[in-house]
């Protein structure tokens, strides 16, 4: 049959329940445009959905299954099966895309050419954030920044990236662990506030990003200098209070909103005609629109590929479309994104945006930072995988 | 049977002085015994006068607190009770305590677990190294089995088969071990009158093909008149009298204690 | 032989408090554990279920309190009626609660419990606490022993002890009907005495009546006005105690003969249960 | 260090230990009568909490309202349980029981986030994000009327535990068939005490459901909650406010100052090396009832 | 009819003692282990690799852990951690140079060792007592995996593994990471079967039911509680290493995390505590309950059968799989195996209904 097969292979249940649903809702419906626009070169794209509930083994399975029934591109949206995932992937050539979670170092496409991060890593977030404090906020030189994480391997992922950039900057950080999931932080937050921090910087995701932000304000630091990783939402400003997160920031990858052309296409031909795929209020959210953008990458990817080596599409041949993305930025929705055989990152851009008691607002453009320091923990870790083969 | 009056009178086990507490309560209070090698001894006395808490203390469940217990001449009250065991002391309990997951078969061979070496290796290579041994005991089971009268129900499992049936087991399994001194704790308990003569014949030919040394506890009275050498009672964990079988019974004490109306004793 | 102890059936039937007829039970929905038993109890009636290990009489007296279930066990036929009404559909705490209880083999006191709250936790909810009192002081009476260790954990009680508390906490539900499993297991000569003489107490002085099973038949049937012979899963004979007080094979195998045992000369190789076909 | 430091690591880590009581005591009032180590109760909690969340956010009502309905609901729930799963299983291995506990908590993390939505919902009960400060001590409000809520509860449990019906309560978790025997109802005395489990998961639920919003990982409170449990012994209800404080003391001191050196979130390996130590040297805890078991 | 139990009689104490006294039963079993042996031959590459494969290594880490909890009765909540500790070690050691067969007996003496010190806590306690402190050791060895950069390889963990030859044949590819699968099941089966008809088994049994009444036959419980952690975490480390060779060939910590200790006793109390056969089925029913359920849901929803939110979709399979659960242990609490056992009993003994009394 002459269906592209994209597999959707996600946590709808257990560790990334906070992400998954919105970010899956938003790719459905994404896709469901581009059917309804016709396909990609007339080809209709058809999603293979299933949950693995962040279990290796599940996801492993659930990945075998979807490749023999001809997926080309495969998203875990998960860390841990990614991972386990990873070998596989490179040996049947088929594509993976690891947007914002993840391994970073799969951004470097020689060690890594069927992974594709495509949007900014953690590393990337880091600098970011970081380079914001530096021009925005005050500056970096002499501050105190304090890094408060999830004690896990993503938690403590930016922190190499941070120090390189605090010996660069000449400002000093401080790691602070709180125990997954993060529901109490108390004491954590007790040694946060002695450290007098100028800025925090908080990583983590789900139910702690609240409590991170609530332990903040109640420890007397103002929600303006608090500073998060990509995985902060509408919902977590909720739970922390709509009014008392105000000034709240955080990196965002892509708008959110309804206020792009792709979205707006989205809501007149699949929302409102009742084809969406969730809620209606999910639409435009930041997981939602982080869906669109991973979806409208892959398929200008498709596109390219079809049109330069055309059908059927292969997952090298989708590999090698990806690689020839250039500056695409999902109609305005999201940084411009430049892929290639060595970068599968994209260039690591991303902007800041503050809460406003009612939405995400952005208060940068969209840039990118230090990349070479970035470039030098991909090239570091890649080689370590590499050594791991 | 053998013959009583010409047993050695050599002491197999000797307790002097020995005493254990439990928290604030003395179970059992300095007591000294000596068994003699061959003779059927009672233990006797109320319920709660440290019958059970003696046994233990022998077999090494409750060591003593104070005092010694000579087996053959070798202190054993620190030994652990699987040390005891090896020395060739063998029990039965108060509440019937076989291995219900097993079938009666197995519950006797693990009686012979003294004289076998288990381990993985040897499970792992069974075809060349367990086999042999496993046929081998089993010939010492069948042999129990028989003198027992177990044969019908050799398969069952263990929790199946009735009550009088399972303290059969219980001291098949004790024997199996072939030990020199075998402890029964009221073997006939909820037995009816003809379990209770199944049982004592079994109990007396035991001893006899075994040349066992036995130490009874029963609250039968008929039986322990019957078929005890000499007993001593306890009452509040204290020796109250001792002696031939027939003779501390009817001590007054002994009556008031523990006997109760005259004619129920034997 | 049996059918001569089946015409002495017992006189009074109008007022059976505990009708029970051809039941049988079922274990584990395949090993068949009575079968077809009948068995009356009049008011203020004493009978004692007798019979050989694993023949069955725990079986019975389960199937008539209602605790099969949690031992996988069911009736699979028969019928089991008490004060005229039948019963097999209620629960045991119902059943309690229309007046018979049933003092389990082994004790089974709740050992975390001292003795007065044994007998708290067994005293209906909706009784009053002077009820209660009242009581209490009765069992107390009984069995004065257990004042005294009123306060301490029951299951730090001698096996008597604990044989009593178990009997006084069945009598905290003012039973009509009490079934009691070998309440002499265990216990030292001394000690069934009193207890027997107890139960015969609280079936004179309260009209109390009495389902006893024994393996200690010379006691129980010295103070049973009836009794039943059980083995196998079926009854076999049954009469009045003096009857068979005096039937041999009565004497032979739960009497201990005619005369004294001599356990030296028991006959090696006896033929077990000859009324069995 | 400094001492307000301590100070305060040590009264915020009792508050929490408090709060993580609330789901420590019904996992007490389930074993102390029913003998039965509940390890949904953390599953429990999150149902409760996205119980109060739908009838507050979706019908619109009085948040403590929806409290009030969610605890009659959560001790519906808990006869329920009684009577669908636990009244089979009288007399199975206790190995069985856990499992059946850990398939409901498998149920129910399905259950609730599958209706309702799995992303994180929030739940407001109006409490202040200002501290109480004291000094240099900052004083969690959440927390503090968590740790009161958590005492209040307790000392209940410990008046109810008086009553005739608690006194069968604790002979039915002695031995189900002779408290039958006796004519207690069992089903009905389990059903109770797993109705009030119920009702001490609404208050863990709403409190923790507060401060960090509502999805399944509340159901990862059972893990403190067990130490607690552990650590006061498993039928003393009087333990889990003891141990309550020790738990949140300890690991909210000791990480307070372990952490910065070694980096990394120890606190959870507190949480587990007071479960160790305390089956180690003192298997019934600090207050729990010894077996009494006999050759 | 075929399965009778009558005709079969035993002369010898060792054919009586057989591993399958019932030629029907042995039959069976031979025919099963052809299948498995032709497998990779009518079985497509998905069946292989994501079914048979992690069943198999799953059934041998079942049979581990029944030897434990079914055989010697320590309940054991944190059996992955044993695992892990396996297949981190394997993978450090044949990193190193070491021939993998020495680093399989290497990953199981280091899972062994260190096996035992969760058993430290089995002298002590028992029950639910011992599932806590299990569970907290669970947690320990998880955390000092994740903390330890030595032995997870850095922050961003994943450790792959090296290229390796099992008896000379180079364990590449789908086929020879079957075998080297079924070979390792093959002996855990038989060296749990052989364990449980002789002394040793016996030992452990008795450990099980009554510790006290062992200790006075000889048997030094203190001993048989270490000699059974020591041995079945010994089959769990190694069961761990295959899993990461054979299949994951990559560890991370959340391969061995909390969940898959739990994972790993459904397996043996589903499949029936204690029971051989009943690992092989309760890992079967664990491991491939949830992908089923979740194929079948996500069918039905594709056929417009159901139509419910997507979140609520992928919540059925996670409901039904705890009600499954809980409903194996309320309506079977003997597992599957007795199910098993039922059936096969209800043709030894066909054409009648009982066994008699
Ligand atoms: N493990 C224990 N902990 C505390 N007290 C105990 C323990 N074992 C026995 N006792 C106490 O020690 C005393 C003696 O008990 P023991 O079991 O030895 O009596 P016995 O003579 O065997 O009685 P019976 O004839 O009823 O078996 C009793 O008061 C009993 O309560
Ligand atoms: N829960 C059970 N499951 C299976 N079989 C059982 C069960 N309980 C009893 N049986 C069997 O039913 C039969 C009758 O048992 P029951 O307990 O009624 O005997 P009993 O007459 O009370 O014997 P005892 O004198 O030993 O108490 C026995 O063969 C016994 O093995
Ligand atoms: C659930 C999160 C804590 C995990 C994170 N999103 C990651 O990429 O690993
Ligand atoms: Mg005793
Ligand atoms: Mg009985």
């Amino acid at each position: 049959d002459d269906t592209i097969k994209f597999a959707l292979l996600q946590d709808f249940t257990a560790v990334y329940t906070f992400v998954t649903d919105e970010y899956n809702q938003g790719q459905r419906d994404y896709v469901e445009l581009i059917n309804r626009e016709g396909g990609i070169g007339g080809q209709q794209i058809e999603l293979l959905i299933r949950d693995t509930g962040n279990e290796p083994q599940r996801g492993i399975e659930a990945y075998n299954r979807a490749r023999r029934e001809g997926a080309v591109l495969v998203d875990f949206l998960s860390t841990p099966v990614s991972r386990a995932a990873v070998n596989r992937v490179l040996d049947d050539e088929v594509v993976m895309i690891t947007a914002l979670h993840g391994r970073g170092d799969a951004s470097d496409g020689t060690t890594f050419p069927f992974v594709f991060p495509m949007m900014a890593t953690y590393w990337s977030q880091a600098t970011v954030l970081l380079d914001y404090i530096d021009r925005e906020a005050g500056g970096l030189e002499g501050k105190r920044i304090a890094h408060v994480y999830i004690d896990s391997p993503f938690g403590r992922e930016p922190v190499p990236v941070m120090q390189a950039l605090a010996e660069r900057k000449g400002f000093e950080v401080r790691t602070f662990a709180y125990p997954s999931p993060g529901n109490e932080q108390s004491a954590t937050w007790s040694d946060v506030r002695r450290f007098r921090p100028d800025h925090v910087i908080l990583w983590g995701a789900g139910g702690g990003q609240a409590v991170s932000v609530r332990e903040a304000i109640r420890n007397g630091i103002p929600v303006e200098n608090v500073y998060s990783v990509v995985w902060m939402a509408e919902t977590d400003a909720r739970t922390i209070g709509a009014d008392r997160a105000v000034g709240l920031k955080r990196f965002e990858a892509v708008g959110t909103g309804t206020d792009y052309p792709v979205m707006q296409r989205i809501m007149e031909h699949v929302v409102e005609p009742g084809h969406g795929a969730g809620p209606r209020e999910n639409v435009g959210t930041t997981y939602y629109n982080i869906g669109v953008a991973t979806m409208a990458v892959a398929v200008e990817g498709a596109r390219i590929a079809l049109e330069e080596f055309g059908a059927p599409l292969t997952g090298d041949k989708l590999r090698q479309g990806l690689e020839m993305v250039t500056e695409y930025d999902a109609e305005g929705m999201m940084p411009p994104v430049t892929l290639s055989s060595e970068d599968h990152q994209g260039g690591g851009y991303g902007r800041v945006s503050q809460w406003n008691g009612q939405a995400w607002e952005a208060v940068s453009d969209w840039f990118n930072a230090h990349q070479d320091v970035v470039w030098e923990e991909i090239k570091k870790d890649a080689a370590g995988f590499r050594e791991g083969r | 049977m053998v013959d009583k009056q010409n047993a050695s009178p050599e002491q197999v086990l000797v307790c002097e002085d020995v005493s254990r507490w439990f928290g604030g309560l003395q179970a059992v209070k300095s007591i000294s015994i000596g068994i003699r090698q061959g003779e059927i001894f009672g233990l006797v006395g109320p319920n709660g006068s440290g019958k059970t808490t003696l046994v233990n203390a022998i077999t090494g469940f409750y060591p003593p607190q104070q005092g010694t217990i000579r087996f053959y001449g070798e202190p054993i009250n620190r030994l652990k009770p699987h040390k005891v065991a090896m020395q060739g002391i063998a029990r039965t309990f108060q509440n019937v305590a076989l291995f219900k997951g097993m079938s009666v078969l197995d519950n006797i061979l693990m009686g012979r677990h003294i004289f076998m070496r288990p381990s993985a290796l040897a499970s792992l290579f069974y075809w060349w190294w367990a086999q042999k041994e496993e046929i081998a005991h089993r010939e010492k089971v069948e042999e129990i089995i028989d003198l027992l009268q177990l044969e019908s129900v050799r398969d069952e499992p263990v929790d199946v088969i009735p009550l009088g049936m399972q303290k059969r087991v219980e001291l098949a399994r004790a024997l199996c071990a072939e030990p020199k001194f075998l402890i029964l704790d009221e073997p006939m308990a909820g037995m009816n009158q003809e379990e209770k003569e199944y049982m004592v014949r079994f109990i007396l030919d035991a001893q006899e093909a075994l040349g066992l040394t036995v130490l009874l506890i029963e609250h039968h009275m008929d039986v322990v008149t019957a078929i005890c050498d000499r007993v001593v009672v306890l009452n509040n964990g204290e020796k109250i009298a001792e002696g031939p079988a027939r003779e501390a019974i009817n001590d007054p004490a002994v009556v008031a204690a523990y006997i109760g109306k005259k004619d129920d004793a034997a | 032989m049996s059918n001569q102890a089946a015409q002495a059936q017992p006189e009074a039937t109008t007022d059976n408090l505990l009708t029970m007829s051809n039941v049988e039970v079922v274990y584990d929905k395949v090993f068949l554990a009575i079968k077809g038993v009948s068995l009356q109890v009049g008011k203020g009636d004493m009978v004692a279920l007798l019979g050989a290990n694993g023949a069955g009489k725990s079986t019975t007296l389960k199937t008539i309190s209602g605790l099969l279930a949690p031992e996988r066990g069911a009736v699979t036929r028969g019928t089991v009626e008490f004060q005229g009404r039948n019963i097999l559909p209620l629960g045991a705490p119902a059943r309690v609660a229309l007046g018979m209880v049933h003092v389990l083999e082994g004790r089974r006191i709740f050992e975390h419990l001292t003795p007065e709250d044994n007998l708290l936790a067994a005293f209906p909810s909706r009784g009053s606490r002077q009820r209660f009192n009242e009581l209490k002081e009765q069992v107390f009476t009984y069995f004065p022993r257990l004042k005294e260790r009123a306060r301490t954990k029951s299951g730090y009680l001698s096996g008597g002890e604990q044989q009593m508390l178990a009997i006084g906490r069945a009598l905290m539900t003012e039973p009509e009907l009490i079934m009691l499993d070998e309440p002499s297991l265990g216990l030292a000569p001394l000690l069934v005495q009193e207890i027997f003489a107890i139960i015969r107490e609280i079936n004179q002085q309260q009209k109390v009546s009495v389902l006893l099973v024994e393996q200690n038949a010379s006691a129980a049937l010295e103070i049973v006005r009836h009794a039943y012979l059980i083995e196998n899963g079926h009854v076999v004979m049954d009469g009045k105690a003096e009857v068979l007080r005096q039937n041999p094979d009565v004497q032979e195998f739960y009497l201990g003969g005619a005369g004294k045992v001599d356990y030296h000369n028991v006959k090696h190789y006896r033929r077990r249960k000859r009324w069995l076909a | 260090m400094d001492i307000y430091y301590f100070l305060e690591l040590l009264i915020n880590g009792g508050l929490t230990g408090l709060m993580y009581s609330l789901t420590a005591l019904g996992i007490v009032l389930i074993y102390k009568s029913a003998g039965v180590p509940n390890l949904a109760q953390g599953a429990m909690v999150m149902i409760s909490a996205y119980l109060i969340w739908w009838l507050a956010s979706v019908t619109g009502m009085n948040v403590f309202i929806a409290i009030a309905l969610a605890c009659i609901g959560m001790f519906l729930f808990g006869l329920l349980a009684e009577r669908v799963l636990l009244r089979k299983m009288v007399g199975q291995p206790i190995i069985m029981i856990v499992m059946l506990t850990l398939g409901l908590e498998i149920f129910l993390r399905g259950l609730g986030p599958g209706l309702l939505g799995a992303a994180p919902k929030s739940l407001d009960l109006g409490i202040d994000l200002m501290p109480i400060i004291i000094g240099d001590i900052f004083i969690n409000r959440a927390y503090l009327i968590g740790g009161i809520v958590a005492a209040i509860m307790v000392g209940l449990s410990l008046l109810f535990f008086r009553t005739r019906l608690g006194t069968k309560l604790r002979a039915v978790s002695d031995d189900h068939v002779s408290s039958w025997s006796v004519g207690i109802s069992v089903e009905k005395a389990i059903g109770v005490s797993w109705g009030l489990a119920g009702v001490s998961a609404v208050a863990a639920g709403a409190l923790w459901g507060s401060v960090q919003g509502v999805d399944w990982t509340l159901s990862t409170l059972l893990f403190p909650a067990v130490a607690v449990v552990i650590l006061g012994g498993l039928d003393s209800i009087y333990g889990v406010l003891v141990a309550g404080l020790i738990v949140g003391i300890l690991g909210s001191v000791i990480p307070g100052y372990v952490d910065p050196l070694v980096g990394g979130g120890t606190r959870d390996v507190v949480t587990s090396l007071i479960i160790l130590l305390t089956i180690m040297f003192r298997p019934h805890g600090m207050f729990g009832r010894e077996d009494i078991e006999r050759v | 009819m075929f399965y009778r139990l009558s005709g079969v009689h035993h002369t010898r104490y060792q054919t009586a003692r057989a591993l399958w006294p019932i030629p029907t039963d042995r039959r069976v079993v031979y025919l099963l282990l052809g299948l498995a042996l032709a497998a990779p031959l009518y079985m497509s590459d998905l069946y292989l690799t994501s079914y048979m494969l992690p069943w198999l290594i799953w059934s041998a880490a079942a049979l581990s852990l029944t030897l434990l909890m079914g055989i010697a009765g320590q309940l054991h909540f944190g059996f992955a951690a044993v695992m892990a500790i396996g297949a981190y070690t394997s993978i450090h050691l044949t990193r190193a140079g070491v021939p993998f067969e020495l680093a399989l007996i290497g990953a199981g003496l280091m899972a062994a060792v260190i096996g035992c010190i969760f058993g430290a806590a089995a002298l002590r306690v028992k029950g639910l007592y011992l599932v806590m402190a299990t569970l907290a050791m669970q947690y320990l060895v998880d955390w000092t995996i994740i903390n330890v950069p030595a032995i997870s390889g850095g922050a961003q963990a994943t450790l792959s593994t090296p290229d390796v030859r099992l008896l000379f044949v180079p364990l590449q590819g789908d086929t020879a990471m079957y075998y080297g699968a079924l070979l390792w099941v093959v002996i855990v089966t038989l060296l749990v079967l052989n364990i449980k008809r002789t002394s040793f088994g016996r030992a452990l049994v008795a450990i099980r039911d009554k510790d006290f009444a062992a200790s006075v036959i000889g048997v030094n419980p203190f001993k048989y509680k270490l000699l059974a952690f020591f041995t079945s975490s010994f089959l769990g480390g190694v069961s761990g290493a295959v899993l990461a060779f054979c299949y994951y060939q990559a560890v991370t910590p959340e391969q061995f995390g909390f969940n898959v200790s739990i994972q790993l006793v459904a397996m043996v109390l589903v499949g029936g505590l204690g029971s051989v056969i009943g690992a092989f089925m309760g890992a079967g029913f664990v491991l491939l309950l949830p992908i089923i359920l979740t194929n079948v849901v996500a069918w039905m929803s594709i056929m417009g059968w159901l139509s419910v939110s997507s979140n609520l979709l992928a919540h059925i399979p996670l409901m039904v799989y705890g009600a499954l659960i809980i409903g194996f242990i309320l309506f079977e609490p003997l597992g599957l195996a007795k199910i098993y056992d039922n059936l096969r009993k209800y043709f030894l003994v066909w054409p009648f209904r009982h066994t008699q009394s």
